[in-house]
């Protein structure tokens, strides 16, 4: 038996992977070896993975700065993944990107950003010119509730209705831009009611569930691929353990509940499939991606040298 | 006998080339498949390219700015219009924070091929808000390339470089610009980024104009000859990269610099090539011209004193020449015939 | 009787007023005494009229580049429009802005704008300074079709209803921006449908009935001086029978057809209202009207000269 | 004993009492009112003077940026925030297209008092899209004014100036300035605008810093002492207006100039205030430091190629002094200890 023939499989090996990644991630931060910004995704990693399982390599993610979910879950790319965060040249970005700015465009990672809201319309550009060569890929634009604030989330919504794209936008409801709740930023919380009427399919899923996400997915995305479906809205409501920025707990700030977040970890999606795995599997899985994390980590920390002109390299394309 | 074409002619054809070589080079933006068709600039693209290729879009400046880039990464090409460089203050944020940083923040995966065209407009009371020429806010932003010709030869040379070149470009023309005619090659042929040219040769004096103001430091180097100031005209071409060395060859032989810049002069393309010079120890007398330093009133009246103009560039290169003879004015009576210009706006 | 007794009378002296002002700029512009491009509204009037007859004077209107008929339905000052047109310093905006940028503090215009939606959000923030100072006048905000395709309209009309904003928005949907029909823009024409969702009262006018759009304006705005009814949305069918900018007709173009534009003429309020009004008193109005307007251009023909250094004058308060 | 006070708790003080002074003083932007209160500086002030004065806002910068503008056409004296002064790219229509314009394009009918508070980032990988200092494009634009003052006195007193100003300023702050402590008066003072300050005397090399820059430019003083070097330290404070006169006082005695910009340098304050002094005929060797001309890398190797600091100032400074004895390099044991800065971001 190999390990991901099965869907169950796949998705704990993915959780297990962005999970223990992002601790790993959190016990190193104090050394100061990572040179970066760090936006967790720990407990919001179902959606991407939910999501992405659902997709072929050839299928393109635009996603954010809290990208190393969607990140691993589409490449799994560990070592590159953790090089730029560490500011080495051995980095998915060559160092210059660290963990906001992430990229692999073999395995369909177009770059994540540390703006707000910008990926969004360059995901619905880059699904115009996958229609324009009639290539049956399709585009998943990830994005956090907060950047359903700004005008070009609109701008690329009408867009994409327009010309009937094949992308699936997925909003990862987390209800905090940092630490602003959604009351503060609009008069409802729900973000499909806001976008159905650019005359898309939407969709939410609140209770998280991989399952859902995973099934509306491979649905949607078969039908995007025959291409007259035009874009649709999955909105998936979620909860950021972490503080907004940086590895650590932020209850302490006092601007929301501790039980909203616990509510959130006892449906902990990647425990739930744990206890739903073949228990030899799952500790084989483990075992494996134990062993990619130390590697990974290793790697990132031998000693790479800039050459000194590096810094005027990559302006241009000569 | 040459073959002559207007400015939007020659971007019409350089477009048309372009877009019959290769198929991954598209065109939208507000208008370009309307029956004005940017001021002819894309007439006839539509009917030879279809509308999968040529295409109006919504009014979203920073939306469609960004599915330029993100069409660009996909292996398009994409040409997005703007028929004021004004409306392009609400797309700096996906000309300046994505497309100039995309390549160098990911290592240089990947290549941005766009061209962003964008119009100015001057006269007849376009005032504040249809009338800015802000490329020295392009200039101070790394990774992108300018150009500004004011030739028709060098408007299609200039927009084959751009749409062949696999970095973000941003293309200026003047309206006024679109009356010029000149020869134009039928073949296609590029111009270079960081080439400028001297259209005329001279020895007393260098005038380096950009844009249209190229055509009045022409037209005022006409009324010199009336006192025998000989100017030298350099036309910029392309203000990043900037192409200091010519510059600074004429400035060692006629020691005075006059740069006329078709923008607000303050941080302007003028303070950069002045520094650039006096940093490499070039010794000579300096004249910025420029807009003045307000917005720009409608009333024509008002209007005049906004603008340089040949006769102001004259007058100025005349008194760096003779500062103590008396204010001089050129005879406007031998001038060329001043172009009219009313619209359409 | 003292004309403007009757809301028939206003509305003919206003409707009027514009129309014809409106058809002389059309007669001058080919003398180019008129330095600046012209935007008509002949044809739709009708919305200005009908929404501000229901204003009180110290209510705050913004509008756009189309402006002449909203400025002249809320100030009746064709000396300085004209002036302003022609670039006199006895113009509205001292011959600096030109017919693009009308304004009159003191009658309650803030001021219109040649960037399509750029006044948007300053009626908002007008809005929003109203109700801070515990004001009971209301903003009314005009704008186009074209200006909902901008972000900045959703991030206008969210905040607006996040806040619950003492605001009428009102949008002139003439379904063309320049020469682009709306489906060219849209998945759908209707507007209302499309920032419902915001929380805010929307009504949709489609006939063009001025004294629907009167009726309406005047049961909102008293609703909205108590303060708690948030932003309100009317939307107004009309139609441009001039071309975008210019005093021609454009049917030559061929992007629209001429049927289009003849059902309004058919429909036209002017004439409509004309047929209600007491046929003397309409009489009487139209001389004043006709007074004035000779008046208007005469005084702004008449040579003023500015001071040279007037350039200069008014980019900061000192 | 001296008042000291932070950077940040300057700022808090400054917009404390004219909140207290003046109740059409408002303040809002993202984060204004959450438990970090952008880096301490609207701390108590929620407390102090309620919701409807300091308040959050959604993430719509253009939209945010023109309801300042309309509440201040109302009567309101509205301060908005960007933690990142790179979010300002979205809200360029309406800085530049709107607020920089309508009082000069209603013929001066009424007042735009804005304060637009801008923070620079750097450090520890922030990297291409959250380190950028664009006040380079708001120089070029008239209407506009801007601080960028380095020390707490003038952040106090240069935003109750701001603040009481009836036109729209930018006011910018550099997320390593908030670490600066010094006296700081309790009463309200306020600091003018186009006033630059000499911060240290010297008599062999001009030294012009533009806001964190005019601390390395301090350090950059002390290790030049070291080879009896005496440096002349000037603070801009204020970039539109320009105080040229200051700086040209200064050149005079010195007949050298380091401009060490906190920004890209083409189209820079350094090009401008350099062209201004050639056009006044002032004779001098002129140097510029700036951002290396790439947007910003993350990995802390490339990082310091980016950035001017001391040590590279006092060498640059050094080798104009200097020019035929070889490279020098400080001694930087006996420097002032550095700031380590990791965060907040
Ligand atoms: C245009 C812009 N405005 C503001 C910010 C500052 N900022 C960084 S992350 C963030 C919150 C975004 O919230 P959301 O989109 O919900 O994503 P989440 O962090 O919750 O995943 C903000 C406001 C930014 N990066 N870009
Ligand atoms: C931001 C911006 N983009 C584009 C333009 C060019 N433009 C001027 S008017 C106009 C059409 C606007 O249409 P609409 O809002 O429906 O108003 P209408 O002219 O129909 O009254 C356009 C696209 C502009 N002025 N501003
Ligand atoms: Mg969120
Ligand atoms: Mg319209």
């Amino acid at each position: 038996m190999t390990i991901g023939s099965t869907l169950i499989e796949r998705f704990y090996r993915s959780l297990y992977l962005i999970r223990r990644t992002e601790e790993e991630i959190v016990k190193i931060y104090p050394t100061d070896k990572i040179k970066s910004p760090v936006h967790l995704s720990i407990g919001q990693e179902f959606v991407s993975v939910g999501v992405i399982e659902a997709l072929r390599c050839d299928d393109i993610v635009f996603g954010t700065y809290r990208g190393h979910a969607m990140y691993l879950a589409k490449t799994g790319n560990l070592r590159k993944m953790i090089s730029e965060l560490y500011g080495k040249i051995t980095g998915c970005s060559k160092g210059k990107g660290g963990s906001m700015h992430l990229v692999d465009v073999d395995k369909g990672v177009m770059g994540t950003s540390a703006i707000v809201g910008t990926t969004i319309p360059l995901s619905v550009g880059y699904a115009l010119g996958l229609k324009y060569k009639k290539s049956d890929s399709v585009v998943v634009s990830f994005f956090g509730d907060g950047a359903v604030d700004e005008g070009v989330f609109h701008e690329s919504m009408n867009f994409a209705a327009l010309k009937k794209l094949p992308i699936l936008f997925v909003c990862e409801n987390n209800k905090y831009a940092i630490h602003s709740y959604h009351i503060n930023r609009h008069d409802s919380d729900n973000i499909c009611e806001r976008v159905k009427h650019y005359g898309m399919q939407v969709e939410r899923i609140e209770d998280g569930d991989i399952f859902k996400i995973y099934n509306f997915t491979k649905n949607v995305i078969d039908s995007l691929r025959e291409r007259d479906l035009g874009p649709v809205f999955l909105e998936c409501v979620t909860c950021r353990w972490k503080e907004h920025v940086g590895p650590n707990d932020d209850f302490h700030l006092g601007y929301r509940d501790k039980e909203e977040v616990e509510w959130w970890k006892a449906n902990d999606q990647l425990n739930k499939i744990r206890m739903m795995a073949d228990d030899k599997t799952a500790k084989l899985i483990e075992s494996v991606v134990e062993h990619e994390i130390a590697d990974a980590f290793n790697f990132a920390e031998e000693n790479t040298v800039y050459n000194e002109k590096e810094i005027y390299e990559d302006l241009f394309k000569e | 006998m040459e073959r002559i074409l207007s400015y939007p002619e020659a971007i019409r054809e350089a477009t048309e080339q372009e877009m019959l070589r290769d198929s991954s080079v598209v065109i939208f933006g507000q208008g370009v498949d309307d029956p004005k068709r940017i001021l002819g600039t894309t007439k006839g693209l539509l009917e030879r390219f279809g509308s999968e290729r040529v295409f109006d879009t919504p009014l979203s400046e920073d939306g469609i700015t960004g599915v330029a880039i993100g069409a660009a990464l996909a292996g398009l090409r994409p040409i997005n219009t703007h028929i004021r460089m004004d409306f392009m203050l609400l797309a700096m944020n996906q000309i300046i924070n994505m497309a100039a940083k995309m390549r160098y923040m990911f290592g240089g995966v990947y290549r941005v091929p766009i061209v962003i065209r964008a119009l100015i407009g001057k006269s007849w009371g376009q005032g504040a808000q249809h009338s800015q020429s802000i490329y020295p806010l392009f200039m101070n932003i790394p990774g992108l390339k300018i150009f500004v010709p004011s030739t028709p030869y060098d408007a299609k040379g200039c927009m084959i470089t751009s749409i062949r070149d696999d970095n973000p470009v941003i293309f200026i023309e003047h309206r006024l610009l679109y009356y010029q005619k000149g020869y134009v090659p039928e073949k296609s042929y590029s111009v270079p980024f960081g080439k400028a040219r001297i259209l005329d040769k001279g020895k007393d004096v260098t005038l380096v104009g950009i844009s249209q103001m190229v055509i009045e430091c022409l037209r005022a180097k006409k009324y010199l000859q009336e006192v025998n100031i000989d100017a030298e005209v350099i036309d910029m071409v392309s203000l990043s990269p900037l192409d200091i060395d010519t510059v600074k060859n004429s400035v060692m032989k006629t020691e005075k610099l006059i740069i006329v810049d078709n923008a607000w002069t303050v941080c302007g393309a003028g303070s950069e090539i002045i520094t650039r010079l006096i940093e490499m120890d070039v010794k000579m007398q300096v004249r910025r011209m420029g807009f003045a330093f307000v917005p720009c009133p409608t009333a024509p009246a008002l209007e005049q004193h906004f603008y340089p103009d040949a006769k102001k560039i004259a007058m100025n290169a005349f008194n760096m020449l003779n500062p103590n003879k008396k204010e001089w004015q050129p005879n406007l009576e031998l001038s060329i015939e001043e172009i009219e210009f009313k619209g359409p706006f």
